[in-house]
């Protein structure tokens, strides 16, 4: 489905994105990528999206080598980066304008639901709390429904529990039409949860650690000896490649941090339930 | 009375007898004894002149005496006190196409004029000899420029022009002045303020003074006053030499009954076209402006 | 350290003040012009200043009533305003054509821009005579040189705003597969929206002063026909009441386009609404 | 320290984002808050840096009420809000550009080598990733020395090595100064490892469902069992927030998901490592 | 989809061919005014066309030849070029300060803004007689008359600008506890810098523009007074070079100061440099 061949990113700046980057994503898989700050995910989805192109190497979509964003692939940004001139519910609408009157609607009801925000439509963004923003930005990306969709930190400002239901409504979409998935995170746990591949990167020059595959069975138990261990072995990955040689030491705590004396706590009566 | 300290005058290409006057220094040999700093602004018509002097930029400045009464009308502070030309730089336009041989012809036909001009009260003057109105032709109200650009397009039928443009059609393109009549020309008439010729009249006879030898140079040397003016204001030999030579006298100075009755006159005609209220006393307001006390001495030619 | 009616100071929460409210519908921008104007009529009354030059307002008042007994001066109105508003929309139809083409296509911008950028500073007056000679001495050549007015700070305005358009936002429309007029007109001319409207403001300015040029052009009507009149006869009175009537109508004019374009930033996260 | 007495604040657009809010930050605390998405987080923590109105209530530094920001409190936004114009080094050097050139310097200097960006000076934001960014925001809040700092999802963007890091940059800064902290976060672990205090919120209309005190000793072992049952006591009080009555039904999975065929994994051979 | 030379084509990667670079080079900007040059001066040779009115090219660079031996053209440049610099920093520096006041506290925007909005409408020969009153009809009202022209871009564009700043933006600045000066310099001036450059540009257009009116009062060199000379004397190949001169020098102003701009746009995140 996607392949990415090769490719090296340098900035203008000079700044190495991206060193000798493969990766092949064959149709219908969840692949999830981690890494450290700076390790180059936003610009391989970017890249992959079209929206850039690499210094050199290739990407190709069902073969075709792509250089503008390609009908296939959605992308759901780091940013929310909803238009401002436009409602809640003409955002997540955005990118079916093509479609039928009446099958965006249906389609924006439905996400607008979906996100827990049915009541939002016709707000403003500036109006939404971040979380918010960043449903609306999942929603807008998924009621296009396309074949490959990279997600980048998608719920990152989400509470767990709406978190949950958002990766549940990223899950059924994938078991109705079989998308390729690639989502870029910060929660290990998140990556096992949903993935059957985690590609950890390693970053100055950005590039691939290593590539982990589980197939544990969904729906996933978190507390299920593989997925506990799966986990870990992510962290390891994740910790090896910021201890890389090379690489600026990571940064640690100066001092051993002492107990410091506590205040008293507030007499409760302060506080209002 | 003392000098001033400083001198505003104009200049204009319509008026010869300034061009010769700055070309040659003569205000300030004259005044250079005095400390007197001279000032040349120059002047690109009537209106600008009268509005510089309206405003205490000029002290002395040259209009048309049609525009001067205008002025004067609307509340100029100033006095006409000399003349220096009596030209004949407006005449009625068309071209050989149009079939219009005289003014008659005019009727039903459109006219481009700039309004409040020479051109605009010969024009009105022009019809009213030919016992017509302004109702029975179409003005189109245009610069003078541009009315020469519309008459060669086709867009009017006949231009009251003015030279030197008006002479330059002539040459140019063949132009017919089908009515010219120099005596519907209101004079060319040297303005100061009243309040300057109140406080400096010693002043405004010395350049009264310095007029009348330009005027005299002017005279004696017409091959190089056009030679002049086609340098300065950068036009072809043939069209300054045409409206010197033939349509400026340059023989007069004192300023008195004919620039009155000429004035009067146009200032009629301006009443009946509109341009003037009719409310105004045309002949008090001529009585206030022109003061002939400055150049009354002066020998003719 | 800031007082309340700075920008920065709070918005106006529940605690306004009876007062402060009655404050903000008063119509303050009146304040200015009419001080002004009784400054200058008690100095020409009182014999301080001269009004020669510039009348004192009673006697414009006066000049504007003389002038609108028998319609005179709404005839004149009539006749610039029909030929603003008509200039002003070919003005803008092609300032915003111009300006989304070399906006979006660098090559066209190469190609176009230097000498749109030249002809930008051509004075009004200068076009006249090329005018005359491409459209005549109608009321065609009148509506396009202020059609040329108003083409250039929209030009300018839609031309800047889209090349500093955030990438971000670009991005969107990218990724849905916009380009041409569907990219602009569903990202590039909301995000210009702001600077567009600003522009179009600017715009209208520019018509209401090539007014005078176009009427130089074979007028016997409209505001700047009144002006060139008041200036070629000497009327000071007539100028001052062009310049007032010019000063009413623009302000007018600007205040509906803004009033009528404030909807459409609704969106916007400003700090303070303007 | 920071008094905030019984406070409500509806937007202009009716939406009612805090309904009686009392909350009393004493000197050198820590305080966590947490709650679901849209629940009045950082609305509360607009108010309490004098950057909005409450609609009632008051707002009290030191007992001073606050109408516009206070010299003694600082805020990171949710969003980097890095000034574009400025370098990054620019960026973390604003909010202290009153002190002498020479500290200023020092300290900014300090601070990105504390993120790990010590070459990134020059570098303006929009050459930043993400995590970046983010961490260029803390920074510059970190080096006024805020009395009381109020951080707005401070780590969301940043993995779990480099989260860590600037966790304990953080902690640092306030055993050396004692400042106020409010972190608001959605990372239970966080709150629970940070604070003395996790405030649970809830949402539609945005209150507090609960306050949790806890004393456990720095540095907080994640695996002792009072740090577990603390983080199983904040999700318990999150969970039942969210499932409120009254409140919109908390988006759930439409059908149980079935585990899909997996694609069958890819040779290794096409992945480099 | 969309050709390589749109706005949404990939940015100029190591890819582009040699060819393209050297086109790239190029100064397209030439290519239209030399290729309507060219057609013009072709179309009057083999008689199509009259080249009275409008010259031909080769007539044109005689006059501007003939202009410039002797130094005269170059003696109406400067006097131009002069008084459009110092009434451009003139202007420049009262609509900064103005639309910053009015930007910055609605107070005085409700009290000033709308006459000077009114204002803003009025056209530059309208002002003539005003300044010729107030400031004669020597260097100083020329001058003033060319700010006039430059305050109003300058002063709406600041304004526009600084009242759509993002509410996040000024919040940064708000907890950074700047207000009025202090705001003004490094929160608001920096975030309105693109728009504020391009009202610059805007006014100096206007600048130029003003130049005629000016050169009304009273000039006798100047490249207004050169158009004025050649309307009034009825000298069209004057007019025309004229034109063309200020045609030019527009263009190299308003390039030099986009250039001069440009270094300060450097962290503008936009999808493709100007
Ligand atoms: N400017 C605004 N205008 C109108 N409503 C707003 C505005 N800002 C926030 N809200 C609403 O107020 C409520 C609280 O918003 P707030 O940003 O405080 O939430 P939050 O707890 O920070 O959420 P998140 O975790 O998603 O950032 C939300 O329902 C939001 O839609
Ligand atoms: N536009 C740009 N210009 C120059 N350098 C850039 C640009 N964008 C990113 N970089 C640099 O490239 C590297 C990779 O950035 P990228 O955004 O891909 O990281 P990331 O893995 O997404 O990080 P994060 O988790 O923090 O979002 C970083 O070091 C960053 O500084
Ligand atoms: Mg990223
Ligand atoms: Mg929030």
């Amino acid at each position: 489905m996607l392949h990415i061949d090769h490719i090296n990113k340098t900035y203008p700046n000079g700044a190495e994105a991206l060193r000798g980057v493969d990766l092949a994503l064959e149709a219908g898989r969840i692949v999830a990528i981690v890494g450290g700050s700076g390790c180059g995910k936003s610009t391989l989805l970017r890249l992959a999206a079209g929206l850039d192109q690499p210094s050199s190497g290739a990407i190709r979509v069902d073969g075709e080598a792509i250089t503008a964003p390609h009908p296939a692939v959605g992308i759901v940004f780091q940013e929310p980066r909803l238009l401002p001139w436009l409602t809640i519910a003409q955002n997540i609408g955005f990118y079916i304008a093509d479609l039928p009157a009446a099958e965006r609607r249906e389609r924006t009801d439905w996400a607008l639901a979906r996100i827990g925000l049915a009541a939002y439509g016709p707000r403003w963004p500036r109006e939404l709390s971040g979380g918010q923003a960043q449903r609306v930005a999942i929603a807008r990306s998924l009621v296009a429904h396309p074949k490959v969709l990279l997600l980048d930190e998608p719920f990152s400002a989400l509470d767990a529990f709406t978190r949950a239901s958002l990766q549940d409504a990223l899950l059924d979409l994938w078991q109705a039409q079989r998308p390729t998935l690639v989502i870029v995170t910060h929660d290990v746990q998140e990556a096992v949860a949903l993935s059957n591949r985690v590609v950890v990167m390693q970053p100055e020059p950005g590039r691939i650690h290593s590539v982990l595959d589980f197939s544990l069975p969904y729906p996933r138990d978190r507390l299920a000896d593989a997925f506990v261990r799966a986990e870990r072995q992510v962290l390891q990955a994740l910790d090896s490649s910021l201890a890389q040689p090379g690489r600026s030491p990571r940064p640690r705590r100066e001092a051993p941090l002492q107990d410091p004396p506590l205040p008293a706590l507030l007499p409760s009566h302060l506080i209002a339930v | 009375a003392d000098a001033p300290k400083e001198l505003k005058l104009d200049w204009a290409y319509w008026n010869p007898v300034s061009l010769v006057i700055k070309d040659q220094k003569l205000i300030e040999k004259e005044f250079e004894k005095d400390g007197v700093n001279v000032r040349w602004v120059q002047s690109a018509g009537s209106n600008k002149a009268l509005e510089f002097l309206n405003a205490g930029s000029l002290d002395i400045g040259s209009s048309a005496g049609s525009a001067a009464l205008l002025g004067k009308i609307h509340g100029n502070p100033i006095k006409s006190v000399y003349v220096y030309s009596r030209p004949e730089w407006t005449a009625l336009v068309t071209r050989p196409d149009t079939g219009i041989k005289s003014v008659a012809d005019l009727k039903g036909k459109s006219v481009a004029v700039t309004r409040g001009t020479d051109p605009h009260i010969f024009l009105i003057r022009a019809l009213a000899d030919h016992g017509l109105t302004e109702k029975d032709v179409k003005f189109v109200l245009l610069q003078h420029a541009d009315g020469r650009a519309a008459l060669s397009r086709g867009d009017v039928d006949a231009w009251a022009g003015l030279d030197p443009i008006l002479a330059s059609a002539e040459l140019e393109e063949n132009a017919v002045l089908f009515f010219r009549k120099p005596d519907y020309n209101t004079w060319g008439v040297l303005n100061v303020r009243e309040d300057f010729a109140a406080r400096h009249p010693d002043t405004v006879k010395r350049v009264i003074k310095v007029y009348e030898q330009g005027r005299q140079w002017a005279l004696a040397n017409p091959d190089k006053l056009v030679a002049l003016l086609a340098t300065q204001a950068k036009i072809p030999e043939a069209v300054a030499r045409k409206q010197l030579t033939e349509r400026t006298e340059l023989t007069h100075n004192a300023i008195g009954r004919p620039q009155y009755d000429t004035i009067l006159a146009a200032g009629e005609a301006l009443k009946q076209a509109g341009v003037v209220d009719a409310k105004v006393d045309v002949a008090g307001t001529l009585d206030a402006l022109i003061d002939p006390s400055f150049s009354s001495g002066l020998a003719g030619t | 350290m800031s007082t309340t009616d700075t920008l920065i100071a709070p918005p106006p929460a529940a605690r306004t003040p009876l007062s402060r409210r009655w404050l903000a519908r008063l119509p303050l921008g009146l304040v200015l012009p009419v001080v002004l104007a009784l400054g200058w009529e008690l100095a020409v009354q009182s014999g301080l200043a001269d009004g020669r030059l510039v009348a004192p307002p009673s006697r414009i008042l006066a000049t504007l009533w003389a002038l609108s007994e028998g319609f005179e001066l709404w005839r004149h109105v009539q006749a610039t305003l029909a030929r603003v508003a008509v200039g002003f929309l070919l003005g803008v139809v092609a300032g915003t054509l111009a300006g989304a083409l070399t906006g979006y296509s660098p090559l066209a911008r190469r190609i176009l821009d230097p000498s749109l950028q030249g002809l930008r500073a051509v004075p009004s007056i200068a076009w006249v005579p090329l005018f005359i000679l491409w459209f005549g001495i109608f009321e065609e050549s009148k509506i396009a040189l202020i059609a040329v007015g108003v083409f250039f700070p929209v030009y300018l305005g839609v031309l800047g705003a889209i090349v500093s358009i955030d990438r971000k936002i670009i991005e969107v429309g990218r990724v849905a597969r916009l380009s041409g007029a569907g990219l602009f007109r569903r990202i590039l001319l909301p995000a210009i929206l702001p600077a567009y409207l600003l522009s179009l403001r600017s715009g209208l300015g520019l018509g209401w002063m090539f007014v005078v040029a176009a009427e130089f052009m074979g007028a016997s009507e409209g505001l700047g026909y009144l002006l060139l009149d008041g200036q070629q006869l000497g009327k000071p009175d007539q100028i001052v009441a062009a310049i007032i009537a010019f000063a009413v109508l623009g302000k007018l004019t600007d205040g509906l386009l803004a009033g009528a374009s404030a909807p459409l930033l609704a969106w916007q996260d400003t700090y303070r609404k303007p």
